[in-house]
Parts: structure tokens; C-alpha cells; sequence
């Protein structure tokens, strides 16, 4: 399809890190379901090294596809590493987005950093709160115009 | 297995079609505005194919003006009975909230230049009734226009009720009827219809050719402005292959109605049954006030984009809501006029068939849909969350 | 022997814009706005049309959009000039006086909405100077539209010198290029042009299909509400078989342009020369500013319709002026904007070729139209008068 | 040709007493150049009788044809006959005009008339002016939006 690049189609069609991790220790949901899409991101961490990720993607191919690169992207990596993940890597990495499709992949920047807001909040380590976006309300989204 | 189940936004054009127009794309390209014979040929076929539009419009070849296409059918009645309305300082127009984009941005333009609009509400099951076209209308209406049958969710409207009210009232009436040509029986007369709109690659027939019927007395303004094309109506050299073809098109499938209704119906059904096995999923639009074609469900918990995709990759072209909005982020304005919330109306699927599908092709699809659906679910945080109990369910 | 010599009312498709069409037409049906495999191998096309006569045009994919025909790109063109002029109060607009009915009529409509008009004189040679442009100009000028060349006499117009006076003064710049197409090099960048129209049918491509080519930054408004397509530019299903059509016969002429140019204008000088030998007639429009493929003729003493019919008789076919004006009563508005008198104006033969044409052909019609000419003067009381100094000849 | 009848065209493309009468007892020309149509009627009368008729025009097809049928309609008639003929009957004759294409059979009905009024004018036969067409004026015939 011309629509999406032939990796953002890989990723759709093969979707890597698909699902859940039980007792993970940061978890991210960013999204709503009145926009139509919600991601929602799992990550295992060691010793600051995230050691294993999982998402749940509630979206459109893009959406998708997003969320298994981002993760791919940040399997392995150190979260200081992983903080400096931005969306415009992961459509890059994607081959790149249609324009309309962007925000996909600032969803996938945002459910990273809530998940690792969440492991720091969790485990009580302190963090520059203003670093981190305001992924709770739809507005900041920007990306309906209706609802 | 390839399925096209997109045929609310395109068809096949019929073989009839097609050899209607190979001859004025081959020999006879004379323009009809020609003196010439080869001139004259063609003005003697744009004449044979207005005569067949007419015909199985039940109008005169007279009332029929030949257009680009719907969209354009559909600018030019509205701007025509807004001119008039205009003129007459009435400029209050009643509309319903599901109609193409081609009636309501053209509405919104003319709410620009001071005019009023009203939409009707069209209810949960997609079905406005001519009392509400009565109760709405005002000494200052000029218009009414309401579609035949709606392209997302292919619900039919009772278009001769609708009409006997408005030439009751003494208000133009027009219909968009793209989407119900060749699948309803049409009589403008009989139905009191002012202004009506088809678009050829609804029918099988090419892209590129719509007509406009507006009776004898309805005065039109142009859209396009020029020669003399059209009785002066339409300017643009006549797209005579394309205007062939659109009436071959539909004269196949006028007379065709019964038997292609009956074949496309009892598919659609069989897809209704199906599908409607899936837990939290619903229908949209009246089960029986509908085309025999256009079967248009919610499922919830997945968003609508991936499972056209992943029901791409199974071969069945489907689509979600309509052709022209898709790849815009907003949820359908149909559905959500039927009153189903954003996170439903994401999870929607059109399918809408031709007489060209098979069983086959049916089994196929209710094969595929419901896995797709499941496999989505399981990806799904929203689901997750609908089936542990975190939020609710709003379909049943 | 059959001789279409009417090319400037439309031509024969070449094989190669059929043979684009035809896919899109039979298999390959797909809407470009459908997400699906099907609707994107359509999009997927669409941009390699649009690329194609981008290139053609020497200008960018973005900012052509496709209509339905010339008419459809010259009334957008002006509209959206003029919309956007209205916004800063700017409301006069230069034209020429032999511009096609299609720019002069939405000019007309202009007009009535409180526009002022300056149409420019052609003069006797059917060419505009630059300065003439340049003097018209005001400060609230929104919009200098003049055609590339003229669709009944052939006279080219000095577009880039006019784009650059333009430019200079800071006014948007249109052509109707629907005739220059394919016979001049067109490159809207060097030449200044903001906003140019092309016809399909012009080119041996097909009927129904045009492009308007908008620089980046000027803004459309529509003429077609409705849809997205275009940009949600211009709505209304993509006609893409036609817009194939249109794009492989671009390139297939372009690419061949000089070749074309030097068969066409070799046989368009035999038919001047030859013409130029029955007496008391008059080669409208300038002999060396002229596209290579029309010779358009006034005869002393007769009336054209009778003279196209009698050429018809002998299998050739001709016009008088333009195509869409013929069946009307009033003699060419070209013709008397180059100051023939009425009289003079009514006796028009416009001959029109493209490459198809051969020296056989052009024989022939060296033949037929003295003949034809004779016969008719023959009966006419006109040419007794004239002949028997009851009154003065005009013409030499 | 779809435009005109058969016989219109028949009537074109042979048109029948073209020509001139040297010495005619009669002579009618109406329309103008300027509106792109003259036509000219020459009469040979006898007793009353048109025993010959030719026509000269200058115009359109149906201009043509419409002289060819007129001068049929009258050859050998009566004048009483010829003055009753209509633009309608040279219209009907010719199995139909096109509307506006019908001012061509007006032209042959007051050529006929103006040449009719030219004999009696000669001849010092009294008639009632009013029941002629005033054929001078451009402006009479109003088929012109121009000149
Ligand atoms: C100069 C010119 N402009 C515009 C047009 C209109 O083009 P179309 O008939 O394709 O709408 C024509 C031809 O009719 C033309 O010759
Ligand atoms: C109901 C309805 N009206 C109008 C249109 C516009 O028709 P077209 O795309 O031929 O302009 C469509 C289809 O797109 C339609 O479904």
C-alpha cells in the first residue's frame, strides 16, 4: 500500500513485543478512546537497563506499527537511552509517516516516558516532572477536532 | 481470493459500459457542439443517452443536464434553489446530518452567505421521517434536501413521503440519489422530486459523468460557466465516452433491478447474520429500510483503519465509513449522527457489494472479519479493559 | 475521403492516452481515496499523473489539480484569483477581448458581483503587447487572465513577457493554455504564470479530463464543494482513467512536440498560402504568432454555416469559430474583437490540424473550399451587389 | 446531420430556382448583411400568377432552404395564394426548423411579400400597407443580439 512504507507495513502486519507484562515494573497508557487510539506500554527493568518491553495498541496501522518499533527501539537499552527516543526516530525509523499519521508516533515517544515516569514514581526515584509530557488529557493531543 | 466489497465507493464498470464507450473514444470523437456530421454524430448520441437517463427516471430528456459526476450534481441543485430561494429572500434550507460532503460543505458555503440551515437528526436507525421534513419547514424554506440512501450505512429514506410534503408546501425538493440509482425504483413524478443527482461509477458505470435532473421550471445556475454546452447550463465540452457509458450502465441495470437486488440482498443478509455474531458488535442503520448492498457495523474495542488493513492483506477490500473522509482522523459524521459514540463509531466496517460478488466471496469475508476482529481485541488495552471489568461495555 | 480538419474543438485520442485509459477502466477501478490495496494502487497512479504533467509544465506534483475539463480550471482560476482579491479589497481584473467564453463569462459573473473588467484590445493581428498589460495595471488589481492562444484564430500571445510585467507588478497571472498545450513550451516558473489550464481532449487525450496548475501559495477556492480529493481542492470521485488519458497524451506530445509542430505548420502554410489565392478574403490573425495548426479565413459575400455544410458534403470538417458558439446567430466575438466588420465576420471557415492530418487531406481541401466558395457567392445577392459596384468590397 | 431535417437538407444541398429573372415583375430582398442573412426573390407574374420564381440568399442552411421551399410553395400559385403563405407552412414544409433557426422561414415569408409589394408598388396596384412587413429595419427582425 502506498499509504505506508513497506516497514510501517512490516511492523503492522508482524507486530513485534505484542502484549502484556505481568507484574511489570513501569507501565505507560497514553491516548483516548474517543480520538481512536490508546498505547499502552509495558517495560521490565534491571538495573536501569530495560530488559524487556510489551505493548498493547488500541489504533490504526501507523498506531500500531509505532508502538513495535518504539519498543524495538528502546529492547535492551538503557532508560537514559530510552528517554531520548523521539517520535521523530520512530517514524524514521519507520521509513517515515504520512503527515496525518505523525501524532502516531509522538503517541509511542509519550507511552515510553509515562512508563518510565511510572517505574521512577514507583520505585520513588525523583525526576524533572516539567521533562515529561501531560499524556492525560486529550487536549494536549491536538489531534481531534471533534470530542 | 481477491473480494471487492467497496462498492459504495466504486464499482467495476459493466462490459456494457465499457463497449458503450470504446467507439466515441475510437472513431467517433467529434464534439457534439459541432455543425459537422461527425459533430452531429455525437450530438445525436448525447441525445440518445439523455432519452435513456430520462427514461428510467420517468422525466423528459429536456430535464436532464449531464455533469462530472455526483458531487458536482449535487453543488449545482443546492446552488440552483439557493439562487431562486435567494432571490425571493428565502433562504432557509432543511438538510439531514447525515448527507454526503457534497450537499453539506456546499450547505456550509451558503450558510457563509447568510442562509439557514437545518439538519435533520436522523435517529439511531438512520431513517428521517416526513413529519420532521414537515415540522421543519418555514414560509422562508427554499430547499429541502434529503439523500435517497445513505452511503455509510445504506439506509433508504421514504423519499415520496418526503416529496409530497415538500410540493404540498411549496418547496423544492432535491435528493442525492448516487448512491440509491439502479437500487430503487425512481420516479421523479410520482415522488414530486425537483432536483435529483446519480453519479455513473456508482452503477458500473464510468468515472467522470453524473446528471442532474431538475424539472421543467426549476431555473439552474451554472457551476461552470462557458459555452453554450447543456442549454447553457453546463459549459465544457461534453464527455460524450463517459456519458455512454453512464447511460448504458444504467439502462443494464435499471432493467436488471429485481433480479440484481434480490442476489445483492440475500448476500447482504447472509453478511448481517454473520457478522452480527460477533460479541459487542452492532449494525448500523435500520435493518430493513436498506440498500441490498451496504451492511455497515461497529465493532468494539478496535479501531477501524487496522482491520481494513489486515482484511487487505486477506484479499476483501472493504472500507471504513465513507471512501472520501478516510484518512482523516475524525470519526465518521454519519455515525456519529446515528448517535454512536467516538470509541464505536472508530470501530466501524462497511462492506457494500455489487451484483458482481459470490457466496464465495461472503464465506470468505465472514471467515476473515470475525478472526481479524479477535486478533485485534487481543492487542487491544481498551478491550482488555472492557473485558476485566475496567470500563464498561456500550455495545452489547 | 473523410478530412477532420476541427482539431481546436477536440481531437481524436492517439492509441498511446487509450491505451492508459483502459486498464483504469477495466480491471484497475479502484477509488484513490480507499485505503485498500485496490483504492491506493489507484492513488499510487494519480501521482504518477500528476508527476507527469507536473514535469510537462515544468512545476511541482503539488500544485496541479485535476478537473473535469478547461472550462472547469479557467472558472477555478478566476474564482479563486478573484476570491482572494475580494479578501484585500482588490477587485478589477484585466482579460483580453477575444478571450474563450469560459473566462469571459465567469468574468460576466464577476462583473455582476461588483468587479470591474478591463478586457483588453487584440487588435487587428489577434496578438497583446506587453505594455498594454503593464498600462492596464492598478493598484487594485487582482487578476490578469489572457490566453496563451487564441482557440479561433491561432494567435499565440507573449505569455512569458506578459508573466514577467505581472510578477513585477505583484498581480496573479492566468493563462487558458487549453490550445497552447502541447504546440509551445510552456514553464510556468520561467514564465511568470501562477495559474494555467489545460484540457485533455485538446491533446488527443480524452474528454473529461483538465488540469489547473496553481502556484504554490496561491489558494483555490472551490468550484466543486464536497470530498477531500485534490487537496479537498476539488471534490467529486477522481476520474482516473481519463486523468491517465490525459497524462500519457501530454507526455507522448510534448516529447514530440518539435517534430508535430514542423508537419503541422508545413501543412497549415500550405492551406494559408493556398487560401490566400480566392479573392476578396482575409487571413484572420497574425501570419508568424500562431500555433501550427490553425488557419481560420474570411470570404467576402458568404455565410459560414452554409459553407460548413457544403464542406461536410465533400467529407471535411470544419467549424466556424469556435465549436461552442456554432447554432448561434451572432457572428465570432474573436472575429470582431480583430475589427472585422459583421458582414465580413459571418463568412469564417476555421480549418484546424493536428499531426493525423496528411498532404492529401490538405489537397483536398485546397480544392473543396474554392469550389464551395464560388458556388456560394454563386447565389448570394450580397456578392451580386458586390460584384456589381451596387456596393463597395471590403475586403481585397 | 441531426442539426436539419432531411429536407432541409435535400433543400440545401439542391436548391431548387436558384438564380436571377432578368426583367422580373416583381423583385423582394430582406435581411441584412450585417446579420448574416439576405435573401432576394425575383417574380415573373402573369394574370395574377406567379409563372416563374428565383431566389438569391445569402445565409445559413436553412436560409437556403427555406428560399428553395418558399419559391416552390408559390411557383405557379395565384399572388392571392403566395401572400397567405406562412413562415410556419415554409417551416412545416421543410419538416421542421430548429428554433432558432425558424426566423429563416420569416425571411422567405417577407422576401415573398416584398417582392409581391414591389409588383403592385410598379404597377400602381393599391394594397393595404399595413398587411406587408416593414422588411427595411435591422432592428424589425430582432434575431440580431448584436448590430
Ligand atoms: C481556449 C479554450 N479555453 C477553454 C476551453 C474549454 O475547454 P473544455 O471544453 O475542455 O472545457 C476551450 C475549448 O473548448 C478552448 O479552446
Ligand atoms: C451519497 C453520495 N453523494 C455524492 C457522492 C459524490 O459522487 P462523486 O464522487 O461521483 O462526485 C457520493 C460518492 O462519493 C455519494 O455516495
Amino acid at each position: 500500500m502506498a499509504l505506508y512504507s513497506e516497514k510501517v507495513m512490516d511492523h503492522f502486519y508482524n507486530p513485534r513485543n505484542v502484549g502484556v507484562i505481568e507484574n511489570a515494573d513501569g507501565v505507560g497508557e497514553v491516548g483516548n478512546a474517543i480520538c481512536g487510539d490508546i498505547m499502552k506500554i509495558y517495560l521490565k527493568i534491571d538495573n536501569n537497563v530495560i530488559t524487556d518491553v510489551k505493548f498493547e495498541t488500541f489504533g490504526c496501522g501507523s498506531a500500531i506499527a509505532s508502538s513495535s518499533m518504539a519498543t524495538e527501539l528502546i529492547k535492551g537499552k538503557p532508560l537514559s537511552e530510552a528517554l531520548t527516543l523521539t517520535n521523530k526516530a520512530v517514524a524514521e525509523a519507520l521509513d517515515g509517516l504520512p503527515p496525518h499519521k505523525m501524532h502516531c508516533s509522538v503517541l509511542a515517544e509519550e507511552a515510553i516516558k509515562a512508563a518510565v515516569m511510572d517505574y521512577y514514581d514507583k520505585n520513588g526515584i525523583s525526576y524533572d516532572r516539567t521533562q515529561f509530557p501531560d499524556c492525560g488529557s486529550c487536549e494536549h493531543c491536538g489531534h481531534c477536532t471533534e470530542g | 481470493m481477491k473480494v471487492y466489497a467497496d462498492n459504495a465507493a466504486t464499482t467495476k464498470m459493466s462490459r456494457a459500459s465499457i463497449d458503450a464507450m470504446l467507439p466515441y473514444m475510437d472513431e467517433e470523437y467529434g464534439n457534439p457542439s459541432s455543425l459537422h456530421s461527425a459533430g452531429q454524430r455525437a450530438a445525436e448520441a448525447l441525445q440518445r443517452a439523455r432519452e435513456t437517463i430520462a427514461k428510467y427516471l420517468g422525466c423528459d430528456a429536456k430535464e436532464i443536464t449531464f455533469t462530472s459526476g455526483g458531487s458536482e450534481a449535487d453543488n449545482q441543485a443546492i446552488l440552483s434553489a439557493a439562487a431562486a430561494g435567494r432571490k425571493k429572500g428565502k433562504k432557509h434550507i432543511i438538510s439531514t446530518a447525515f448527507e454526503h460532503h457534497a450537499v453539506l460543505h456546499t450547505l456550509k458555503k451558503l450558510e457563509k452567505q447568510g442562509f439557514e440551515i437545518t439538519l435533520l437528526d436522523v435517529h439511531e436507525n438512520g431513517v428521517i421521517s416526513p413529519e420532521q421534513v414537515a415540522s421543519a419547514i418555514r414560509s422562508d424554506t427554499c430547499l429541502v434536501t434529503v439523500m435517497y440512501a445513505n452511503n455509510e450505512i445504506g439506509t433508504v429514506q421514504p423519499i415520496a413521503e418526503i416529496g409530497a410534503v415538500c410540493r404540498e408546501k411549496g418547496v423544492l425538493f432535491h435528493t442525492d440519489a448516487v448512491q440509491a440509482a439502479v437500487h430503487v425504483l425512481i420516479d421523479v413524478r410520482k415522488q414530486n422530486i425537483d432536483l435529483l443527482s446519480v453519479s455513473a461509477h456508482k452503477f458500473h458505470g464510468p468515472k467522470g459523468a453524473g446528471a442532474l435532473y431538475a424539472r421543467k421550471g426549476v431555473i439552474l445556475t451554472n457551476v461552470i460557466e462557458g459555452g453554450a454546452q447543456e442549454r447553457g447550463k453546463r459549459a465544457g465540452t461534453e464527455n460524450i465516452p463517459a456519458i455512454m457509458g453512464m447511460a448504458a450502465a444504467f439502462e443494464e441495470s435499471c432493467l436488471a433491478m429485481e433480479e440484481n437486488n434480490a442476489k445483492m440482498s440475500a448476500m447482504r443478509d447472509r453478511l448481517i447474520d454473520g457478522l452480527s455474531g460477533i460479541p459487542y458488535s452492532i449494525l448500523n442503520g435500520d435493518r430493513f429500510y436498506r440498500l441490498p448492498g451496504i451492511v455497515n457495523f461497529c465493532f468494539e474495542g478496535i479501531e477501524g483503519e487496522s482491520l481494513l488493513l489486515l482484511l487487505d492483506q486477506k484479499g476483501i477490500y472493504a472500507s471504513s465509513g465513507s471512501a472520501c473522509t478516510s484518512g482523516s482522523l475524525d470519526p465518521s459524521h454519519v455515525l456519529l449522527a446515528i448517535g454512536r459514540p467516538h470509541e464505536i463509531a472508530h470501530g466501524s466496517l462497511r462492506l457494500s457489494l455489487s451484483v458482481y460478488n459470490t457466496d464465495e466471496e461472503i464465506d470468505h469475508i465472514l471467515k476473515a472479519v470475525p478472526a481479524v476482529v479477535e486478533y485485534l481485541r487481543g492487542m487491544s488495552p481498551l478491550w482488555r479493559d472492557l473485558e476485566t471489568g475496567k470500563r464498561k461495555h456500550i455495545l452489547k
